[in-house]
């Protein structure tokens, strides 16, 4: 088991690793397989008012100079061993897990992303919370009453969930429920829940709805067939002949088994997620780490780019992770293996 | 009943084979599995009406210039008289009538059911051959990891693995951004294409891959690759005469669910402002655009349900196709 | 309901709607069964076993089945029976074990569990008592260190500790009707041979009435009193054990015996197979089901093609035999014909 | 157990183990010819990979030193319980996987190590059928695809015609060539058995091995099959290695019969002499296990079967010495650490070898033993 | 955080809101003090540091916790434009024709520590304000303008030099700027928040702008950049110093980043006071605001002192050819021009000029005119087009920034409007960052890939000639290695003007020759003028002292006060 756990965050270390160097190369190489200069490139970021003489200042700054290797190892360094700052009038400590600093704001950018996550994560976890309920409850009342007419709306919904893009769910809503009906909160009215729990709450209720509404519609179709599957093993057959009332059959014997391929699902998805909801975010204005990720692409702000890919990169191999070891937990055969 | 021996006609099938139900004698052709799914296929009716509509969808997009022709106006040609130009709106909110089935977009005034026609073209080229990027790559990257085995498939795996870490639609936004306006001999809406084909693609093969390793793993400990083995068959007979042949129904299945998700995938890079460039439309181009005018209901209306039903249709489609060809099912 | 019978079934039809027509699996069987006895139902793959033996625990779903006619236990009707009346004697007075040990037991859940779970359903008794009571199951079932083996994992047993387990969670609640649904086929003849041996015992012990479902008709030999051959959905031969293996009176049943090679005797040169394939039972052949694959059916003048045969008495008390031919002129054709080929050097 | 009986006990087994005189062992290879197979120290063991870096840590021993030979129009049966490895010896012959060790001679050369490509003409010479008659035949193919796979791979050129031949060949195996066209989906599970077999007789082979060839059939296709076997051997003069777990079915079918246990052969002998004078305390207790259809025999049966209590063990770490001892009533300290040779015993016919240091003689009471743990 | 509304007598129902009621006079006046202004911003403030920030909303809103030497009068109407001064006792004065400048400084300033404001503060924040690397943002006027030691970095890197040539500090309260040439609008320069002081033992570079000593009447309460700050009142602020501040709220919040369209909302429901930015509402907003005559009367319409334009790029052919460009001229749909920017309302009003009229000698007049609607002349065109022997039309590209929406509406509109005289436009998105530096304002760039055309804005750093014209016009701020905003004017003689232009002491004269350069330039066709840009900003419902100055164009943020 240990190694098994230390072979795998090997592997997660790896992976990020790979995907660092695949995102730096990107940014760093292309602009310059195209033809940027260092000047050119540094030109985004000397405001409005810059002299060739600047622009070759910031360039350096910015270590536009340097061959790509020693720019991504001193990113690499800033993420293990911090880096400094010069900000002119002396320097900055920024400690170990250092990501640099914006290009624009000249702010580190790890603060800020420690910053965007709660918004993340409270959009995600609530929305999964929703979802896992509503989705895997109208899945599991979908399968047991396969081919009703609840089974059959229920499973129409669905697909028409699955079938809406969430920027389009989420436009109608805001428009129907947040500015027609003045329902709920309109978009881009995020309060921290630290902030006042109530309004955190109402500002995030629509987000969560239409984000939840998406996901429920998936993960209903999957608990289904998932359901659907179970029951017709040869356990649930035991489990009935044994005279389990069925409640008990469906639930702790069908259920269980059916939601364990979920949780890899949900891994992923939930990893996803807090690694952006860059649609939702961006629909509802929460300034989450998927609405970062957009303001620094748009503003060429690399430090920021490579920062929130590499959170989300973590996330996702993280849930991947969290969820092989959850399995282990949850299913004994892999257990044992 | 005792039949000398030496004989091998103690054997013949007296009674009709009960797989072939009620028809004897007939049949001399056998029906292959794929006629059964089709034939099952043709009894679902939602797959089909899904199935119907994506034809009609794939006319529309062929015949996008007749039909705008007919029913409504160049879809980049404004008509700026249907607009109250200090609200922007189109006069009487939505400017719906005969010429404009779908109303006109606020601010120019173009047509917006020409632009969703037009849309179509654009939606489907890019997740058709995105999905087919993908299928390619997915498929041969998959079975390669599944038959070979060992270090290949380590290596194909763990590339997925990344591929699927990778927070993509971020990344996708990043790369369109920085790729420049002319490349590969192509500018304009062609490299707008081909780059999103290829961004789209490229990062939705795992999808399929993983799908067709799984599945020639599976298959590859199928006895009937052993008899092949047996026979003396080389790698790649038992790859394309073998496999491939047992993995048409997943890779074509997953093509068919995959298509919707690239078309949601396309719209939304649009919707982020890296798609095809303006003016040409496109779905997720003209709901980014009604985002602004967010009040207005008709413009995000109509290239949102455009979506959606392509999408359904797709998905209603792809479903029945799985139920169809899922060997589950068969038995 | 006649004295001592435990369990009696009555003109039992089960089938299912399918895309392709009606699938007719079991179609109108009768039998009884008395405690202390073992009945053996033995038939080819798709004759309808499995089916009649869901039918009598009434585990068929409703929505896809359809279940005609009287099952009998002890003085219930079943058939009638609500669903909950049913579901209380599952497990309590009737039991069944499975085939396959594996897939029939959960694998996220314990053997204990599981066996404590199924005791718990009809005795409320505590958690602790209900595990002692597991424990001591698994012990009588010769599974070694029991105590410890309560809290492993199906997967972690072997086949044959699992098809014991099996037998521990059917057993727990004392049945007094116990169906196993080929309990061995499963398994490797020497753990077979231990299972059998282990059934055997605790019946006597129990002195539950036993249903031993197989197509294996060594396993029948060794543990049925009382044999019913089916044979597309219907019971075609009908007596006690020495009756149909040593006077049968069916053609199929021949051709079952003649199939068989054995290890108890020198070789046939050949074996005498049935001919053709089992039927489709969605479209039983007309007549006499078995008549395309029958070898005497010329001899029936044309009856075989056109009627169904009734089950009736042979010569033996309690023979019951689906055949159109006169009682004399299968023993004849048996004791001439068929048994000195499947018997000769 | 006193110390005497053990005495006793050895004593018997010196005198069974007392070595058959060479000239009868060779007057009766003469008799049977030289053998078109013959297998001597065949090994495979599948690595077991763990730990951080993959390391080997162990293997799973699933053939480990099997010798015999197959002489040229016979059947050697070959019978063992699940997992004892069967199929992986049939594997082995028919060269699917390689051998970790030991030789395989085919019709005068050894094949054990050839690479596929020096492989493939053999392959002519050797075919297999497989077990499972759903997943040997591939359901994307017709049935004319699959019986003609042999030419097309082999580039085999047949007088009228690929299909003309695969006609041939379904005839010939009982099913009508109108089927030609159709999937094998289409087909019930002896049919398809009859297409897999149409099959391997497509090129002549010398050689079928047989990996439990009727093991899913029911007893009444069964029958059709193995008679089908039966005569297709006596046209073709094929040689067969017959795999099953079935002893009644190997009985019928076999000229000779191996035992397997454990990755080793314990006992191989003529048929008939196999199974009336079993000499392996495995081979007798397989044998009594085996249930008879003849209840008049029940009790008697009964009381006479040779219970084995508890499970095969892991082929990972089998024990050592003999390998049945863990399980074996008449084990003593001498199977923990000598692995008794497989050798004919004297009083028996050469060709009947068993591999036991205390093999069970005639007039040995066996019934109603029951292994040491039970005892 | 508003806290009681207090008595609504007091409030804002006395004044009758009407259609720019805060235009040209103030809205509600009113003298009480407290209550809180809360302000949002729909992007990030791109500095709060006097001395790296460059957008007028910054400079306006800065005056709160800032003092810059000179300021424009807070008032509404035209005088709203004239200097006066603030951290100084007078406005500059000048010897030499304009070569040095001297401000004697208030006494009594203090920063909200305590400690006095001294010369030398000043010195240092505009020395400092000229290291770009720290300070990218803000103008470049001073090292423009200042006889600065060669090589001059600014007081990080070049410690210890010598920068008297360019600024001395006689006295605490003596500044006196030494220039390399004449120039008579230094006041201007002046009034730049680089000359807010900044005490050099509280300056920390980059990061300053985490907590900006004020001067003001207002100090940094809370500060999460990027996020949101607050400012609270300074103790330290002494009103008999400052004889222009009012300082009647207790505090101001504001909100960055907010959803543009979710401030509008908030601004119509009364639960936010002021969009920081002016530039006015969303086009979303616009039918709601503009349909409803009682919410029309509750905004403001001025102009912006900003002119929305095309540039005509003279070295992609065929436009070297003037005719040409005068095609493109006529056949511009100006009306469409003006719908994609917002309409008349929110767009602004159809250009003829490159100066907007807020610019001191503003001109109007037409030399292209576009038809009796407005929509271009298509005859007039054609006939350019065949002087030019491009009788059929011609090919190019169109260049935009992709995040602007305003502008790709303009440049489809334009696609449409130039496709009648056969002039076919394809549209290039670029990304706003690299706009001026890579694609639209890089003059190789520009030539190889024949962006003929290029969509683009300027607003003037101050309402005047020089800080609107010297950087679009003059053909010497073009780089090549790109970035400069002039994209297209490539004249001498307009170079030459400039110059003139610049050496003019009298107000009088100076204006009337940007007039000259002004039609010079349309006449040799290098700009398509589209609109002179107007917001309709939203007036604050609660706020009193609400008018809009004309330095800024939008509300005098230090006027403001809660109803
Ligand atoms: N749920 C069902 N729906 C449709 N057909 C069914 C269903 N269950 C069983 N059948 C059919 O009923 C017939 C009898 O099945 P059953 O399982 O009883 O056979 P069996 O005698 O137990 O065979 P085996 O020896 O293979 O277990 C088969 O043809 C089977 O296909
Ligand atoms: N590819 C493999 N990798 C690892 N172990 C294997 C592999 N193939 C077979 N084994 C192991 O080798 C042993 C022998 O297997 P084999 O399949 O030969 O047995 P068998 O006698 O054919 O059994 P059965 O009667 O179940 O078919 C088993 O323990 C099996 O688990
Ligand atoms: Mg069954
Ligand atoms: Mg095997
Ligand atoms: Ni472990």
């Amino acid at each position: 088991m240990i190694t098994y756990i230390i072979r795998r965050l090997l592997a997660a270390v790896l992976l990020l690793f790979i995907v660092s160097a695949a995102v730096f190369s990107i940014f760093y190489l292309v602009p310059r397989l195209v033809g940027a200069t260092p000047e050119t490139l540094a030109t985004r970021y000397v405001g409005r008012s810059a002299t060739p003489e600047t622009v070759n200042l910031i360039a350096h700054k910015l270590g536009f100079y340097d061959p790509i290797w020693v720019q991504y190892g001193r990113w690499v360094k800033g993420i293990f061993l911090g880096s400094e700052y010069d900000y002119g009038s002396g320097t900055e400590q920024c400690p170990a897990p250092c990501f640099g600093y914006s290009f624009i704001t000249r702010q580190p950018v790890w603060p800020d992303l420690l910053d965007r996550l709660p918004v993340t994560l409270s959009l995600a976890v609530g929305a999964a919370t929703l979802w896992v309920i509503f989705g895997v409850a109208t899945g599991v009342l979908s399968a047991l009453r396969r081919g009703s007419l609840l089974d059959r709306a229920a499973m129409g919904v669905s697909l028409a969930g699955v079938s809406m893009p969430i920027f389009f769910t989420g436009l109608i809503s805001l428009l129907v429920f947040s500015y027609q009906l003045k329902w709920t909160a309109a978009g881009g009215s995020y309060t921290p829940f630290t902030e006042n729990p109530g309004d955190w709450f109402y500002s995030l209720l629509l987000p969560w709805i239409v984000l939840a509404f998406q996901f429920s519609a998936q993960y209903a179709r999957l608990t289904r067939a998932g359901m659907l599957e179970t029951l017709g093993e040869d356990y649930i057959r035991t489990a009935r002949a044994k005279g389990l009332p069925e409640r008990a059959v469906t639930v702790q014997h069908g259920l269980r088994a059916a939601l364990t391929p979920l949780l890899t699902i949900f891994g992923l998805d939930f990893g996803l997620l807090l690694g952006g909801a860059v649609l939702t975010e961006q629909v509802f204005s929460l300034p989450g780490l998927g609405k970062y990720a957009v303001d620094a692409i748009t503003n060429n702000d690399l430090p920021k780019v490579l920062g929130v890919t590499m959170m989300a990169a973590l996330f996702v191999v993280v849930a991947n992770l969290v969820v092989d070891l959850l399995y282990a937990v949850v299913d004994p055969r892999v257990r044992i293996n | 009943m005792v039949v000398g021996p030496g004989t091998v006609s103690d054997q013949v099938p007296v009674t009709p084979d009960p797989a072939e139900g009620s028809v004897p004698g007939k049949a001399i052709e056998g029906r292959s599995l794929g006629r059964i799914a089709w034939t099952r296929l043709k009894r679902d009716k939602v797959a089909m009406s899904g199935g119907y509509v994506i034809v009609f969808l794939i006319l529309v997009a062929i015949f996008a210039p007749l039909i705008v022709k007919f029913l409504g106006d160049p879809p980049n040609e404004f008509h700026q008289n249907l607009i109250d130009t200090s609200t922007l709106a189109p006069k009487g909110g939505t400017g719906i009538s005969g010429d404009h089935l779908f109303g006109v977009e606020p601010q120019n005034g173009r047509d917006i059911f020409s632009r969703v026609v037009y849309g179509a073209r654009i939606s489907l080229l890019i997740a058709f051959l995105a999905t087919g990027l993908s299928v390619v790559i997915g498929s041969i990257l998959g079975v390669v990891a599944g038959f070979f085995g060992g270090w290949v498939d380590a290596l194909i795996s763990r590339a997925m693995d990344v591929f699927l870490a990778f927070p993509l639609l971020v990344f996708s936004i990043a790369l369109a951004g920085v790729i420049p306006d002319k490349a590969f001999g192509l500018t304009g809406d062609a490299l707008r294409i081909a780059l999103l084909v290829f961004i789209i693609g490229f990062f939705s093969w795992p999808y399929i891959g993983r799908i067709v390793r799984g599945q020639t793993l599976s298959l590859r400990e199928r006895e009937f690759v052993d008899a092949a083995r047996s026979l003396g068959a080389r790698g790649p007979y038992i790859i394309f005469k073998e496999l491939l042949p047992n993995l048409v129904a997943p890779i074509l299945i997953y093509a068919t669910l995959l298509i919707p998700t690239n078309i949601l995938f396309e719209a939304a890079l649009s919707f982020l402002g890296v798609g095809v460039r303006p003016p040409t439309a496109s779905w997720g181009g003209m709901l980014s655009d009604a985002a602004r005018f967010y009040t207005i209901w008709h413009f995000m209306f109509f290239p949102g349900m455009a979506i959606f039903i392509t999408v359904l249709a797709f998905n209603l489609f792809g479903d029945g196709l799985r139920d169809a060809l899922d060997p589950k099912g068969r038995r | 309901m006649a004295a001592g019978t435990f369990l009696e079934v009555k003109d039992l039809k089960i089938s299912f709607p399918t895309d392709d027509g009606l699938v007719k699996s079991v179609d109108g069987l009768s039998f009884q069964l008395e405690r202390g006895k073992t009945l053996g139902i033995v038939g080819e793959s798709g004759s309808g076993k499995s089916v009649t033996s869901l039918g009598i625990l009434g585990l068929h779903n409703k929505r896809n089945a359809q279940v005609s006619g009287e099952i009998w236990l002890d003085g219930d009707e079943l058939v009638s029976a609500g669903a909950e009346t049913v579901r209380a004697l599952r497990g309590n007075k009737m039991a069944m074990i499975f085939q396959d040990p594996l897939s029939a037991m959960h694998p996220f859940y314990t053997i204990g569990h599981q066996i404590i779970e199924a005791y718990r359903v009809h005795h409320k008794v505590s958690k602790k008592v209900a595990r002692k009571h597991a424990i001591d199951m698994l012990g009588r079932v010769g599974i070694p260190q029991p105590e410890r083996r309560v809290d492993d994992y199906p997967h972690q047993f072997s086949g044959g500790m699992r098809q014991r387990a099996m037998i521990a969670m059917a057993l727990v609640n004392d049945p007094q009707l116990l169906i196993a649904d080929e309990p061995t086929t499963a398994l490797d003849v020497t753990v077979q041979a231990q299972i059998l041996d282990l059934m055997h015992k605790l019946q006597e012990e129990f002195n539950s009435a036993l249903i031993v479902i197989t197509h294996d008709l060594g396993v029948v030999a060794e543990l049925a009193d009382d044999v019913l051959v089916m044979y597309g959905g219907r019971c075609i031969e009908y007596g006690t054990a020495r009756t149909i293996f040593e006077q049968p009176e069916h053609p199929y049943t021949w051709g079952l015996l003649g199939s068989m090679p054995r290890i108890d005797r020198p070789n046939l040169d050949r074996l005498v197979p049935i001919p053709g394939l089992p039927p489709s039972l969605i479209n039983l052949p007309t007549g006499c089901a078995f008549h395309p694959r029958c070898a005497y059916e010329p001899r029936t003048g044309g009856l075989g093609r056109s009627l169904s045969p009734e089950l009736a008495g042979s010569g033996q008390p309690g023979h019951l035999v689906r055949c159109h031919l006169p009682t004399d002129e299968r023993q004849r054709i048996w004791r001439e014909d068929v048994k000195p080929k499947l018997e000769a050097q | 157990m006193t110390d005497q009986g053990a005495t006793a006990e050895q004593a018997d087994a010196v005198r069974l183990s007392d070595p058959v005189p060479d000239d009868v062992i060779l007057r009766e290879r003469a008799d049977k010819g030289d053998p078109l197979l013959s297998v001597k120290g065949l090994e495979k063991h599948f690595p077991i990979v763990k730990g951080l870096l993959r390391r080997q840590v162990g293997a799973v021993r699933a053939v480990d030193g099997v010798t015999f030979d197959v002489y040229r129009g016979e059947t050697l049966g070959l019978v063992g319980e699940s997992g004892c490895g069967k199929t992986t010896t049939g594997r082995l012959l028919t060269r699917l996987v390689e051998p970790t060790g030991g030789s395989i001679d085919f019709d005068g050369r050894d094949i054990a190590h050839l690479r596929q490509g020096k492989l493939r003409p053999l392959r002519r010479d050797m075919q297999m059928i497989f077990q499972d008659p759903f997943s040997s035949l591939n359901p994307r193919h017709t049935v004319g695809t699959i019986v003609g796979a042999p030419f097309r791979i082999q580039n085999v050129k047949t007088e009228h015609g690929i299909k003309r031949a695969v006609q041939d060949l379904l005839k010939l195996v009982g099913l009508s060539p109108e089927h030609y066209n159709r999937y094998p989906h289409e087909f019930s599970g002896g049919q398809r058995q009859r297409i897999g077999i149409a099959r391997t007789l497509a090129l002549r082979p010398k050689l079928i091995v047989a990996d439990e060839p009727v093991s899913a059939l029911d007893v009444s296709i069964q029958a059709q099959v193995v008679n089908l076997l039966d005569d297709i051997q006596r046209e073709f003069d094929l040689t067969y290695v017959f795999i099953a777990h079935d002893l009644s079915v190997v009985r019928h079918i076999s000229d000779r019969v191996a035992v397997m246990y454990l990755g080793k052969v314990v006992e191989i002998a003529d048929r008939d002499d196999l199974y009336t004078r079993p000499r392996h305390p495995y081979t007798v207790a397989l044998m009594s296990a085996v249930p008879v259809p003849d209840p008049a025999r029940r009790d008697r049966a009964q009381r006479e079967r040779v219970l084995l209590t508890g499970d095969v063990p892991s082929p990972i770490n089998p024990p050592s010495g003999c390998r049945f001892r863990t399980r074996c009533w008449k084990a003593q300290e001498i199977c923990a650490t000598e692995e008794p040779p497989l050798l004919p015993r004297l009083g028996d016919a050469a060709s009947h070898q068993t591999a036991c240091h205390f093999p069970i003689d005639d007039a040995e009471e066996v019934a109603g033993r029951s292994s040491r743990a039970t005892a | 955080a508003c806290g009681g509304d207090g008595d609504d007598s007091s409030s804002g129902s006395k004044a009758k809101p009407e259609f720019n009621a805060a235009v040209d006079k103030i809205f509600n006046p009113s003298d009480k003090k407290g209550g809180t202004i809360r302000l949002a911003n729909a992007g990030d403030w791109d500095s709060l540091d006097p001395g790296d920030t460059y957008y007028g909303y910054s400079w306006d809103f800065l005056r709160l916790y800032g003092r810059s030497l000179l300021t424009f009068k807070p008032s509404a109407g035209q005088d709203g434009n004239e200097l006066i001064p603030d951290l100084a006792e007078n406005l500059g004065e000048t010897k030499d024709n304009g070569k040095t400048w001297t401000y004697k400084l208030r006494k009594g300033v203090k920063y909200e520590d305590g400690t006095e404001v001294k010369a030398a503060d000043v010195k240092y924040a505009v020395l400092r304000s000229l290291d770009k690397e720290t300070f990218p943002n803000g103008p470049d006027y001073f090292r423009q303008f200042l006889n600065l030691p060669e090589g001059y970095k600014g007081p990080y890197k070049s410690k210890g030099v010598n920068t008297d040539s360019a600024i001395t500090t006689p006295d605490d309260s003596t500044v006196v700027f030494h220039l390399k040439q004449a120039f008579g609008g230094f006041d201007y320069l002046a009034a730049l928040t680089q000359t807010v002081p900044v005490p050099e033992s509280k300056d920390k570079g980059a990061n300053y702008k985490q907590h900006v000593i004020s001067t003001g009447p207002y100090m940094f309460d809370q500060n999460n950049l990027g996020k949101n700050f607050t400012l609270k009142r300074n103790p330290n602020w002494d009103q008999g110093t400052d004889p222009f501040r009012k300082a009647l709220p207790d505090a101001f919040e504001v909100s960055l980043n907010v959803n543009p369209d979710d401030i509008d909302n908030r601004l119509l429901s009364g639960d936010l006071d002021i969009d920081v930015v002016g530039t006015g509402v969303q086009p979303a907003t616009l039918g709601r605001v503009v349909g409803d005559p009682t919410a029309k009367a509750g905004t403001d319409n001025p102009y912006q002192s900003r002119l929305w334009y095309t540039s005509i790029v003279g070295t992609v052919k065929p436009l070297d050819n003037i005719d040409c460009r005068k095609a493109v001229l006529y056949a511009a749909d100006r009306t469409g021009y003006q719908t994609a920017f917002g309409g008349p309302l929110a767009g602004g009003d159809l250009a003829s000029t490159i100066m907007p009229p807020t610019i001191p000698g503003y001109q109007k007049y037409d030399l292209y005119p576009a038809g009796p609607d407005n929509t271009g002349d298509v005859a007039k065109a054609k006939e350019a087009l065949a002087a030019c022997g491009q009788p059929n039309g011609f090919e190019t590209n169109i260049a935009y920034r992709a995040e602007r929406p305003k502008e790709k509406a303009t440049a489809e509109s334009l696609q449409q409007s130039l496709a009648r005289v056969g002039i076919k436009l394809t549209l290039k998105p670029f990304p706003q960052g690299d706009y001026f530096s890579q694609y639209a304002g890089n003059p190789p760039y520009v030539k190889a890939n024949n962006i003929g055309l290029a969509t683009n804005g300027w607003g003037a750093d101050w309402n005047d000639g020089f800080g609107y014209l010297s950087q679009i016009v003059d053909s010497r701020v073009i780089r090549e290695t790109g970035g400069s905003s002039n994209v297209s004017v490539r004249d001498p003689q307009v170079d030459k003007m400039l110059d003139e232009a610049l050496g003019l002491t009298d107000a009088k004269a100076r204006e009337a020759k940007w007039g000259e350069i002004d039609r010079k330039v349309m006449e040799d066709a290098f700009i398509l003028p589209g609109v002179y840009a107007k917001a309709l900003l939203i007036r604050p419902k609660k706020l009193t002292n609400v008018y809009v100055n004309p330095a800024y164009n939008m509300y005098d943020y230090v006027a403001l006060g809660v109803a």
